[in-house]
């Protein structure tokens, strides 16, 4: 039993270092591509405009359009993959921040779900990892409803329980759900149980064909 | 070196839209250079080589599907005529040694000045091997 | 006993997944900013330098040759962040390749120390996994000898066995060494540790001050 609960905190301080690594170097890459990628793209923009505007060669006037246009492809893209890496206001502003900002990007995308969201207490003193955590975690949520649940409210709360310094995440849709029995995870719910053990947390999910899906989280904070 | 026909014939093998325009402008620019086909990928690029009978294939190695290297191998297991340079993002020389072992006769970067494309496309057509300055440093 | 075992397979299935998703995400935004900002960054270049070529106007020469400049500059950027994530011959040309090309970067880098690697067996037909872990391993093998071993030789040698159907690895270098009973592992060892377990492999590590080091690992293969 001893041997046991060795093992499972091995289990945990691996996986919680893993996850820590992958976000970090998330976080390098968005941040090398942010500071010195777009500064640069806009700048090459602005000389292929000059030079637009003050010659007639037509050759040399498709060349300036051509460099124009690639560069603000380039740009678009290397916004999106920014945004795919590591959401700019979970460092600069916060989790909750971070969580209305995507929440509201979704909700444009998903008019047919209302969504719900809710906080109790302060979240501004998290540490960095139990943000990015948490972060993740709601972001494969929204992903699966968008994918599976065709739901018409989606209710998201995070409750700050200051007595057992503990918090609380709860998903909850009302859509399609599934069999817990019978169902196959993909790498969506792997990934949201490994950021939960990974943080000492205790997850739960509830679903049942037609009965939508509850996935609720309880993590301990440290001091 | 051998007697080239000019304009000198060219097949251009890219997935890449914006590399495609873009050197299909700078060698139309070129009065002694002809873009006969364009293909997306190594499968295409192989129909279109035996359509075509190009002087000059200038191939790139990552695609999708089947990828430069199987397809240098391929036309060269065909026929000895097929003059392939490659112009490649990779900057490492192993990209270079595996490109030439397949049967390549050049092998230049895509970060190279738009006239050593020229000039390698020339020595190629002539008959003559072909290395970009800062792969054949390496090699 | 069984529970200690299930456990442990559950742990190493978890490591599994989470260092190939890692390696997965690395290879999805090295191809990007491979296939894509790389490209229109050299297309970019090559209607500057035609602006160049065909224009006597000094302001607009100018301006191309800041577009060339500034291309350059992300180019180099972005080829330094495609290095550190995936080598691209590990895709394009296998295994042996791959290390070949970066065994011979670091003896350009590291010319006081001789390189010798030998490769026994067919390795063409490694999956995607054992691939990038046994490049990884090698990769952080180099590193420490780079920064530890003050070595003269370093081996490397890669044997398939064909009839037990297992890879052996071993990274030798005739360096300073360490004592194994109170070396404190950091970052590295821990990581090579990981990948191996995650192939259910099994590690040897070999050293004593003054001795050299000597890294050892077999790995079972699949089908
Ligand atoms: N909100 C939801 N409503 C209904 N079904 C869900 C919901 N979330 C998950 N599921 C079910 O659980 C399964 C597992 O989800 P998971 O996120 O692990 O995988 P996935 O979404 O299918 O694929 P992946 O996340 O790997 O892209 C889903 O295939 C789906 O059947
Ligand atoms: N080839 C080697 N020769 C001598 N000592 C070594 C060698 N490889 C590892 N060591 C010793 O083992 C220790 C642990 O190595 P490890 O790679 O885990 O950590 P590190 O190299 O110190 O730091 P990190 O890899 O996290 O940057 C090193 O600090 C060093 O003392
Ligand atoms: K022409
Ligand atoms: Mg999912
Ligand atoms: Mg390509
Ligand atoms: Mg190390």
């Amino acid at each position: 039993a001893q041997e046991l609960q060795r093992i499972q905190q091995e289990n945990q301080r691996l996986l919680q270092y893993s996850l820590t690594l992958q976000e970090e170097e998330r976080r390098t890459i968005a941040r090398e591509l942010h500071d010195e990628l777009g500064q640069c793209l806009n700048a090459i923009k602005a000389d292929a405009f000059f030079i637009m505007g003050d010659n007639q060669q037509p050759a040399i006037h498709d060349s300036a359009q051509a460099i124009a246009d690639t560069a603000s492809y380039v740009y678009n893209l290397v916004k999106d993959m920014i945004r795919r890496l590591r959401p700019a206001a979970l460092d600069e502003l916060g989790l909750i921040a971070a969580l209305q900002q995507t929440l509201s990007d979704w909700q444009t995308r998903y008019p047919q779900t209302q969504v719900d969201f809710q906080t109790t207490g302060d979240f501004s003193h998290l540490d960095a990892t139990t943000n990015i955590h948490l972060y993740r975690i709601v972001q494969e949520g929204l992903t699966n409803v968008a994918k599976h649940a065709n739901a018409t409210v989606l209710q998201i709360n995070l409750v700050y329980h200051t007595e057992k310094n503990t918090i609380q995440l709860i998903i909850n849709d009302n859509g399609n759900g599934f069999d817990t029995q019978i169902y196959h995870a993909g790498l969506g719910l792997i990934g949201i149980r490994e950021r939960v053990e990974a943080l000492a947390g205790q997850l739960n999910i509830d679903s049942d064909k037609g009965q939508g899906m509850r996935l609720s989280l309880m993590l301990p904070l440290q001091n | 070196m051998s007697p080239v026909n000019y304009p000198i014939r060219i097949l251009l093998v890219d997935d890449h839209i914006v590399v495609r325009a873009g050197y299909r402008r700078l060698i139309e620019r070129q009065s002694h250079l002809q873009i006969v086909a364009e293909a997306s990928n190594g499968e295409i690029g192989y129909q279109l080589y035996i359509q075509h009978q190009p002087d000059v294939i200038v191939m790139d190695l990552s695609m999708p599907g089947r990828g430069g290297i199987t397809t240098i191998q391929r036309l060269s297991s065909r026929t000895n005529k097929a003059r392939v340079l490659v112009f490649s993002m990779h900057e490492e020389p192993i990209f270079a040694e595996h490109a030439l072992l397949a049967g390549a006769s050049g092998y230049i970067t895509k970060s190279s000045a738009p006239e050593v494309l020229v000039e390698a496309i020339e020595r190629v057509a002539q008959g003559e091997m072909y290395l970009g300055n800062d792969i054949a440093q390496k090699l």
